[in-house]
């Protein structure tokens, strides 16, 4: 037999991130199992190599090497916050690997070396926001986010495009809190203030992981409920929601590309794989397992149709790959490696569970470059022969600085 | 002391824009001059309008009951305790009032507290290394070599206090009393204008205690030396003048004779057959 | 020679230098040797990524040694130094970001990209200078040492000690990581600084590049450990373990022990800067999470670790702890957290004198040990 | 009372007592003399549990072999100890100082036997000051007042004379005196001081570079045996 | 709240004073099903109508349906069309019955079911009908709350049957909300008298519907409101600063919690103890544990929590003591460096025995919501309790200290342990119960932030650097200094945090520390004197 393909999972164990990124870590196993069950790909078998970089962000980059230079991997599925991926990315370059990145992030970015299978901001955030004008009529907006990258690019989008739609800068609120933070008292009661100007008022949040715990529940006793100030969360999904007593929440929403809740059998199939490999009735998924199941499927093609797992080769044949969803549609990899998905407006119910009340009519593509930030306006990615540029200038012409 | 003057007085910070230490000035007088000083600690008073003066070169005794205000008034001299009024002078030149501690002890006025205090890291050795007179700011300390003539001296020193064989062990493994021998050799190693020496000989023989007296006597004349101490014969044996603290104020002053006969001495301090 | 950098040579006469020296240098050359000479399939071969692994281990080294000189022989237990480290990290970074120049994916010649996506108009004045090599390498010393001066100068003359003394060290290092998570402070907030191209005009993705920064950490580790010899085997050094062990008494000596503390404080924060410095071109990127307490609190451990008032003590414990999470990480990934937990209680409760206790117990046999006999809580 | 034998004690390799054998008659003041450093200290350390010894027995009250008791025990025994370096809890107040010994009271009495106030008036003044602030003095009278609380049956004073003024040092003597004769007390003295050994010890024993050299009545300390080992 | 409801539907069922809205009687099952049946297929618009109509028909199982419907657990059987009603809606398999009969038809898969789909627009419009239904309620709390949650939410129609209501009521509160009610709705429709009435009300609703007539159209009634706001504006300052107040003080008590434990083992005992985050995790984890053991009696489950988060934190500190600690008398740094790597094994023994993700503990009925101190000022009760929490324990902590001699004596182990054990003291029983008692404060501290925040393997982290800080702030080995330290602060947070932001604040709370220490070198209340220098 032939060597095993080798899959390097780089996904935090330990440390801060372990809450979200462990699941994945087993997605993959999973994934893995199932396509070895089926005969591996191309005949040959694929090799887990399991790394963990510990919540750590320089630990990243030399994890990523290690798999890539040490273990000599094929290909990477992993990180999920954006300043993990930033540290892996010149690596991944400068080894000429492969990665394939599961969460929605801000934007603002296209490697070569990196498949990014989560959301862009326009396959989350922008429809959200549309969805609450539009259905809703929301006219005042608090955009509430943890401070670091990903929010703030996020809200700096969203107030752009707020303002663009004629929001009157009195009517949006912007507030940051660190990490972890977990005393929402005075922002919350700020938020209830703010809400009761007489004109209907929504919450968009991008508060990362252990700090919503404690906003939901201050929410909660403060006596906000989701028909008051709805909250729209891009951070919160159902692994989120386990964690917490969901009974006050009833009705906040969330902007995914994907719920559990979703009624469509190649989902119900693939929660029933979960929950078996998982050995656990309560499991939940979520939408970056979504994102990695999806990046898996489309890598075995792209190998499949490339006949190798020679990177260039691989890099070149997932363009156009396209596979089924979890929802029922498909995805398919743009040229800016990003990739086609529809966006889905939930709302949280006693369940853990969220139930869909709105969607996209369409996938949406994934858009690298923000058209609501001044400076990335003019740029477009484009990965395919003859352009090869990640951030071309349509403007001036020119392909930037990144590539040599 | 405001701010600003926190900020901007810079002798705080670096060495070589430290005012140079000016030498003790006493032509006019005596070397420490104490006057109506007072010290409080949540009401109680230890030191209550004490007066004390000084001679330069003089050796003097102070003995007192416990709690007496002996060690409180060293500590106001070496500036470890501000007193709540009152003036303190070093020579006719020096407020030690307005001065901290290393300011005291490089104008020359060297201390053995009470409780013997060595490093206890540091060796025997090491330990009058660095009580030896020198420049003690921060550039020469770190270039400071140890030249030929410093290691004679220390040596005479361990020679003079009998602990050479102990020279390279570490000082917290001594015992009580060859601690106090230690404190009593930094003392020495520091060659300070005025040496404050409390309770030098508890814990020591009747030899040691012989020796110690040689030693103290000898310094006077060159040096001022203010010894506390309750061992009588001892003091006895060194004693010109006498001062009986009480209360925290000067109960008497006089000879060794004087003193000890003085009934109130005798009540408060000496009991009947002393 | 003159007596005044006497203090600076005394340490090469010393025994247990030469030989710190002499296997840090067969250390580096024989990687030197492996990573140029041997063929890259081969046993033998060195890679890069050791290379780089191993240079990671060296800057911690040098950051330990600093944290051992204050805690070690100051007695003062800074739970902070990560903040003077990342420090002197982020003057690197702001000098490797300046050297991108118009490479960025903007493409902006002056501004660094997370500026340009965040709509910055224009460079902040404080990252004027940092295009120029010398202006940021005084600065990898400057800011450390301007931070120490400043914080110490306030906290020595209040004698602030012991444990308040290390939860201040702790509460700036804290507010410096929430400080550099904000965009607005203009240091790419939680992302930080990243996608380094080039540093001095060599390629930082070329192995020669990496092996002269291994290098070049090999000798300021070297520097860095002889300069701490140099104050500990000086009258200065007894003089701060005099400071460290009775504060108040060595004041009695006519020392002014703020000033001392200051100086060897600043000393530490500037190698501690300088490790930081060297840091960043190897792993790639300098972050608000290396002012996180958790990692001061961790590089605390790899000193006791090693063994408190050693300084190779110190060198040994970084590059062990480290080196145990490199691979641990790697062979359990699942169960690391408890190799090394148990590491740490181990080591604790069985070398109380951590590694270098041991290794000073074979050595001397004998002879009892003095220097650390007696350590005083900080 | 305590039969002190073949005793031998090591700090680390450094021999420091050797076959040390000294012999404290109940109902009587033995007193140990030698110069400083000797191992005088070390010695009480041994008895109080505070050092262990490498070898040789420490028979307390006929039939109770005090190596193999824990510290806490031997005061439990009765015990006292007025170590060298007073030892007071410096944050605690006075009064709390006194209390520690309460627990291994007989009698289980929860309040500081008065003559502990009447011996030492200054203890019942600063009740409630710090033991840490008091004057070096006083805290010599504190550690020994300290003692007397848990009422010992063996009172061990490491120079407890130190620092304390004269008409007190004489008032401990008697109070040692009076113990001994109305409560049976027997007390292990360690005392540098000619006078106050003469005057209130009923034996004595000498040691010089850890070895019994001399042992006796106290009436038979002469000048020789002075000069020849308490002399430098 | 649905304990009301339930209350209410029970007590509905026989007396119902608000006209024909609903009847004893029940209409035909056929006519049922078949609007349910619509229900399903409807889009939004249509679904609003169903709903007034369902609640129309009369039928005494409506309340149930329409409850279902919110809750979205009005389901159809894809195969046979039956209308059912979810029982529990978790896992892959659902309990259901039938919504017609009420019989329960047992598990069915959730992939053969479809639920009816509900939105926050349609849960508005249910929750609006059952307002008006508990607008009878006999509980004057009740209605006060049907009448609140109507504010708003009126038409000319309801504003007609309120207007009947008012008539009847007769509790004071009750109807003053009531007038409240009708008068949003008259001052949308542009009354300007409903001024007079809303005018001081500090209920937000009244104060939206005043700011938007302040923005209309209608000079005159824009001044009226403008007039009126503004005086509601003056009493709204001060219930802001009572509530900023009361924001500090329950930020502050959960600081005191989490450092009070550190207060003993590491104030008093000097172990500097890395692992006491683990320790308050521990006591946040029983919480759960005990939830889990006692399904569906979240309140049961917390209180016996107490003792048992006590307990399981005072033994693990006790086994922390025992197979560590004890091995570094006298080195406390190193203990540092020990408890360091017990905190490391505690959280990944977490994630890998329970899970690395955060689990969910329920807060009891009588924990959630808020006391209402008046329109603008609401406490809310978890934060109550816990500061009445944190006040208890610390006042049995004091107790403990002061009292018993254990507080004597571990004081005396720690200044001077040979010197302890030489007066009897039993230095390692001490140690024992010191290190216990403190963990399981500890554990107390875990009990109450589970009601606060996430329960997971990070808790402990999040807590030990500022439960240092606070110990430290407030004065080694003080415990006053603790309970001043937390409490102030928690104050200046969040005194600071409306106006400079929660980072920024933060960080000024820590200048603010490093600035304070310069002054009072040993914290807020130090031990002064010659006794400290030792
Ligand atoms: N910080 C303090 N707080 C409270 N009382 C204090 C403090 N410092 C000193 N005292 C009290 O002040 C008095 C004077 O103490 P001091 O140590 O000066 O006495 P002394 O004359 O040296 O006595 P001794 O001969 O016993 O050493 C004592 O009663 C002591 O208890
Ligand atoms: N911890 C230790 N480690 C090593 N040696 C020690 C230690 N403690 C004491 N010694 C040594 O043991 C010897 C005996 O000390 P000890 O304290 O018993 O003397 P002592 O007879 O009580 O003297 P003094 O009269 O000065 O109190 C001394 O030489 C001392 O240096
Ligand atoms: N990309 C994120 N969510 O950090
Ligand atoms: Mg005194
Ligand atoms: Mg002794």
């Amino acid at each position: 037999a032939e060597d095993p393909i080798k899959v390097g999972i780089l996904h935090s164990l330990s440390g801060t991130m372990a809450i979200s990124e462990t699941a994945l870590k087993d997605t993959m196993l999973m994934l893995i199992e199932k396509q070895n069950e089926e005969g591996g790909v191309l005949g040959r078998q694929l090799e887990p190599v399991v790394v963990d970089p510990a919540s750590n962000w320089p630990l990243f980059a030399e994890k990523a090497r290690e798999l890539l230079e040490k273990e000599e991997v094929d290909v990477i599925f992993g990180n999920w916050t954006s300043v993990s991926r930033k540290s892996v990315l010149p690596v991944v370059e400068e080894l000429n690997g492969l990665l394939f990145y599961p969460v929605q992030y801000e934007g603002e970015e296209s490697s070569e070396n990196v498949f990014y299978t989560g959301a862009a901001p326009n396959q989350q955030a922008i429809p959200a926001v549309d969805y609450l004008m539009n259905n809703i009529g929301v006219e005042r907006w608090v955009l509430a986010g943890t401070d670091y990258v990903y929010p703030r690019t996020t809200n700096k989008i969203l107030e752009t495009y707020l303002k663009d739609k004629g929001v009157a800068a009195s009517d949006i609120m912007i507030n940051y809190t660190p990490f972890g933070h977990s005393d929402w008292q005075s922002i919350v009661s700020d938020i209830k203030a703010f809400g009761s100007a007489g004109k209907k008022t929504a919450v968009v949040s991008t508060i990362n992981g252990d700090a919503n715990v404690p906003f939901y529940r201050e929410l909660g006793n403060q006596g906000i409920s989701a028909t008051d100030i709805p909250v729209v969360a891009f951070s919160v999904g159902e692994q989120e929601l386990s964690g917490i007593d969901t009974g006050p929440l009833v009705g906040h929403l969330a902007a995914w590309n994907y719920f559990m809740s979703v009624d469509n059998d190649a989902n119900y199939d693939f929660i029933d794989a979960w929950i078996d490999y998982k050995g656990d009735d309560t499991v939940v998924t979520n939408d970056p397992m979504e994102a990695h199941y999806i990046g898996f499927n489309m890598y075995i093609e792209a190998v499949k149709k490339a006949g190798t797992t020679d990177v260039d080769e691989v890099k070149d044949a997932i363009i156009g790959v396209s596979v089924p969803n979890l929802t029922g549609g498909y995805a398919t990899m743009m040229p800016n490696h990003h990739i086609t998905k529809p966006v889905l407006i939930g709302e949280i119910q006693d369940n853990g569970q969220f139930s869909v009340v709105w969607e996209t009519p369409s996938t949406v593509a994934g858009d690298a470059w923000s058209d609501f930030l001044p400076g990335s306006r003019d740029m477009i990615s484009d990965w395919r022969a003859p352009l090869r540029c990640g951030n071309f200038n349509v403007a001036t012409g020119e392909c930037g600085g990144a590539s040599e | 002391m405001s701010v600003l003057d926190q900020l901007t007085n810079r002798d705080q910070v670096f060495d070589f824009l430290a005012p140079e230490a000016s030498p003790v000035d006493v032509r006019h007088g005596p070397i420490l001059y104490m006057e109506d000083v007072s010290v409080s600690f949540d009401g109680f008073k230890a030191i209550n309008n004490l007066n004390l003066t000084i001679d330069d070169g003089e050796l003097r005794c102070i003995i007192g009951p416990n709690g007496a205000g002996k060690t409180t008034m060293m500590d106001i001299i070496t500036g470890k305790t501000r007193p709540d009024t009152g003036s303190v002078w070093f020579g006719s030149r020096h407020n030690l009032l307005n001065m901290n501690e290393p300011d005291i002890a490089s104008l020359g006025i060297g201390r053995k507290f009470q409780k013997p205090t060595v490093f206890e890291a540091l060796t025997v050795f090491e330990n009058l290394e660095l009580a030896m007179a020198a420049d003690k700011r921060i550039l020469p300390t770190l270039t400071a070599i140890m030249k030929p003539e410093y290691r004679d001296q220390i040596d005479e020193v361990l020679e003079m206090i009998g602990l050479q064989s102990l020279r390279d062990r570490p000082a917290g493994i001594l015992s009580h009393g060859q601690k106090q021998w230690l404190e009593i050799g930094m003392l020495l190693m520091q060659k300070p204008r005025l040496l404050l020496v409390d309770e030098p000989v508890a814990g020591m023989t009747e030899q040691e205690m012989e020796r110690t007296a040689e030693l103290l006597t000898s310094l006077a004349g060159k040096q001022s030396v203010v010894v506390v101490e309750h061992d009588m014969g001892f003091v006895r044996s060194i004693a010109r003048e006498v001062t009986v603290l009480h209360q925290g104020s000067v109960l008497a002053e006089g000879s060794m004779d004087q003193v000890s006969n003085d009934p109130e001495v005798i009540k408060v301090y000496l009991g009947e057959e002393a | 020679m003159t007596s005044s950098n006497m203090w600076l040579l005394r340490p090469l006469q010393e025994r247990s230098t030469q030989i710190f020296l002499g296997l840090l240098t067969a250390a580096v050359v024989v990687v030197t040797i492996l990573h140029l000479a041997t063929p890259e399939g081969s046993a033998l071969h060195v890679s890069a990524y050791t290379v780089t692994l191993l240079g990671k281990y060296l800057c911690y080294a040098l950051l330990a040694v600093a944290v051992d000189l204050v805690w070690g022989y100051l007695g003062i237990l800074s739970l902070g130094h990560g903040a003077f480290f990342a420090l002197g990290g982020y003057a690197m970074g702001m000098y490797l970001m300046r050297q991108i120049g118009d490479r960025g994916v903007y493409g902006d010649p002056i501004l660094p990209d997370f500026m340009v996506f965040l709509n910055w108009q224009e460079l902040p004045w404080y990252w004027h200078g940092f295009d120029m090599a010398w202006f940021a390498f005084a600065m990898v010393l400057l800011v450390p040492g301007a931070l120490a001066f400043v914080f110490g100068f306030l906290a020595f003359r209040s004698r602030v000690t012991g444990v308040y003394l290390s939860i201040i060290t702790q509460a700036l290092t804290f507010a410096l990581m929430l400080a550099f998570f904000r965009n607005e402070m203009g240091f790419g907030g939680n992302n930080g600084l990243t996608d380094f191209k080039d540093i001095l005009g060599f390629d930082l993705r070329s192995d020669g590049t990496r092996l002269g920064l291994f290098i070049a950490t090999g000798i300021a580790l070297a520097v860095g450990y002889v300069v701490c010899r140099g104050i500990v085997t000086s009258k200065l050094g007894r003089v701060s373990v005099a400071c460290r062990d009775a504060e108040a008494r060595t004041r009695f000596l006519g020392y002014r022990v703020e000033r001392v503390q200051l100086f060897v404080f600043v000393v530490s924060a500037m190698l501690a800067g300088v490790a930081g410095a060297l840091y960043v071109p190897q792993v790639g990127i300098i972050n608000p999470s290396e002012f996180s307490p958790l990692f001061s609190i961790e590089i605390v451990v790899w000193v006791a670790l090693g063994g408190r008032a050693t300084l190779y003590g110190a060198v040994i414990g970084a590059v062990l702890v480290n080196y145990a999470k490199t691979v641990f990480t790697g062979v359990m990934p699942d169960a690391w957290l408890f190799a090394l937990g148990a590491l740490f209680v181990l080591v604790t409760v069985f070398l109380p004198k951590g590694i270098a206790g041991l290794l000073q117990k074979r050595r001397k046999a004998t002879d009892d040990d003095g220097a650390n006999a007696q350590e005083v809580a900080a | 009372m305590l039969k002190i034998e073949q005793l031998n004690h090591y700090y680390g390799e450094s021999h420091t007592l050797w076959d040390l054998d000294v012999d404290v008659p109940q109902g009587q003041c033995t007193c140990v003399m030698g110069r400083n450093g000797v191992g005088k200290t070390t010695l009480m350390k041994c008895i109080m549990g505070e050092e262990t010894a490498k070898s040789g027995r420490i028979e307390y009250a006929g039939d109770v072999e005090l190596t193999r008791k824990k510290i806490e025990d031997r005061s439990r025994l009765g015990v006292g100890y007025v170590p060298q370096g007073r030892q007071i809890f410096p944050l605690l107040t006075v009064e709390e100082n006194l209390r520690t010994g309460l627990a291994v009271r007989k009698d289980g009495s929860k309040k500081i036997p008065e003559r502990v106030y009447e011996l030492f008036p200054v203890l019942k003044e600063m009740k409630h000051r710090r033991g840490g602030d008091l004057s070096g003095g006083q805290q010599q009278q504190l550690a020994i007042g300290r003692a007397l609380v848990i009422e010992p049956r063996l009172l061990i004073l490491d120079e407890p004379g130190e620092g304390i003024q004269p008409n007190i040092v004489a008032q401990i003597g008697e109070v040692i005196r009076k113990l001994i004769e109305e409560d049976g007390l027997t007390v292990l003295l360690v005392e540098q001081k000619l006078p106050f050994a003469r005057k209130y010890a009923d034996r004595f024993a000498i040691i010089d570079r850890g070895r019994r050299v001399a042992e006796g009545e106290i009436a038979e300390l002469s000048d020789e045996l002075i000069k020849k080992h308490l002399t430098v | 709240m649905s304990i009301y409801r339930l209350l209410a539907r029970i007590v509905l069922a026989a007396c119902l004073a608000l006209g024909p809205m609903l009847a004893t009687a029940q209409v035909q099952d056929d006519t049922a099903r078949d609007l349910l049946k619509q229900l399903v297929e409807a889009n939004q618009a249509e679904k609003l109508g169903l709903l007034k109509e369902i609640s129309e028909t009369g039928d005494e199982r409506a309340r149930g349906w329409l409850e279902a419907f919110r809750g979205g657990k009005l389901a159809v059987v894809e195969d046979t069309g039956n209308v059912v009603i979810v029982l529990n809606n978790r896992g892959r398999d659902w309990e259901i019955a039938d919504a017609l009969s009420g019989d329960n038809l047992g598990e069915m898969s959730r992939r053969d079911l479809e639920t009816v789909r509900v939105n926050n627009a349609m849960r508005a419009q249910v929750d609006g009908i059952l307002s008006v239904i508990d607008l009878t309620v006999t509980d004057p709390q009740g209605r006060l709350d049907a009448a609140r949650n109507l504010l708003g939410d009126v038409d000319a129609t309801l504003a007609e049957q309120l207007e009947a209501r008012l008539a009847e009521e007769e509790n004071a509160d009750v109807r003053a909300m009531l007038a409240n009610a009708i008068a949003i709705h008259r001052l949308e429709q542009g009354d300007a008298e409903a001024i007079d009435v809303l005018s001081g009300s500090l209920n937000p609703t009244a104060r939206a519907a005043l700011n938007t007539a302040a923005n209309g159209d209608d000079p005159a009634l824009a001044a009226a409101a403008s007039k009126a706001l503004a005086s509601i504006e003056q009493k709204l300052k001060i219930n802001h600063a009572a509530e900023t107040l009361y924001f500090g003080l329950s930020l502050g008590s959960v600081l005191v919690l989490a450092a009070i434990g550190l207060a003993i083992t590491f104030g008093v005992m000097g172990v500097i103890n890395m692992a006491h985050g683990e320790l308050i995790m521990l006591g946040a984890y029983t919480t759960w544990g005990m939830q889990q053991m006692l399904p569906g009696q979240p309140g049961l489950a917390l209180v016996l929590s107490i003792p048992a988060g006590f307990l399981v934190a005072a033994l693990a500190g006790i086994a922390i003591e025992r197979s560590v600690i004890q091995f570094l008398k006298g080195r406390p740094l190193e203990t540092l460096l020990a408890t360091f790597g017990i905190s490391l094994i505690l959280q990944q023994l977490v994630r890998t025995v329970i899970s690395p993700l955060n689990r969910t503990v329920v807060t009891p009925e009588w924990m959630s919501g808020s006391i209402m101190i008046n329109e603008a000022l609401s406490l809310t009760l978890n934060r109550l309790y816990v500061i009445g929490f944190a006040l208890v324990v610390f006042a049995g902590l004091m107790l403990i200290m002061r009292r018993t001699r254990l507080g004597l004596e571990v004081r005396a182990v720690t200044q001077n342990r040979a010197m302890a054990r030489s007066m009897g003291i039993k230095a390692t029983r001490v140690d024992i119960l010191t290190f216990g008692l403190g963990s399981g404060v500890a554990g107390l501290a875990g009990v109450a932030l589970s009601q606060i925040t996430n329960v997971g393997p990070n808790l402990g982290q999040n807590y030990i650097i500022d439960s240092f800080m606070v110990v430290v702030f407030g004065g080694v080995g003080n415990l006053w200094g603790t309970l001043v330290a937390g409490l102030s602060l928690g104050t200046i947070n969040q005194i600071l945090e409306p106006w400079a932001g929660a980072v920024l604040a933060k960080i000024m709370v820590l200048v603010l520390i490093i600035l304070f220490i310069q002054k009072r070198p040993k914290g807020l209340f130090p031990q002064k004197g010659r006794a400290a220098e030792n």
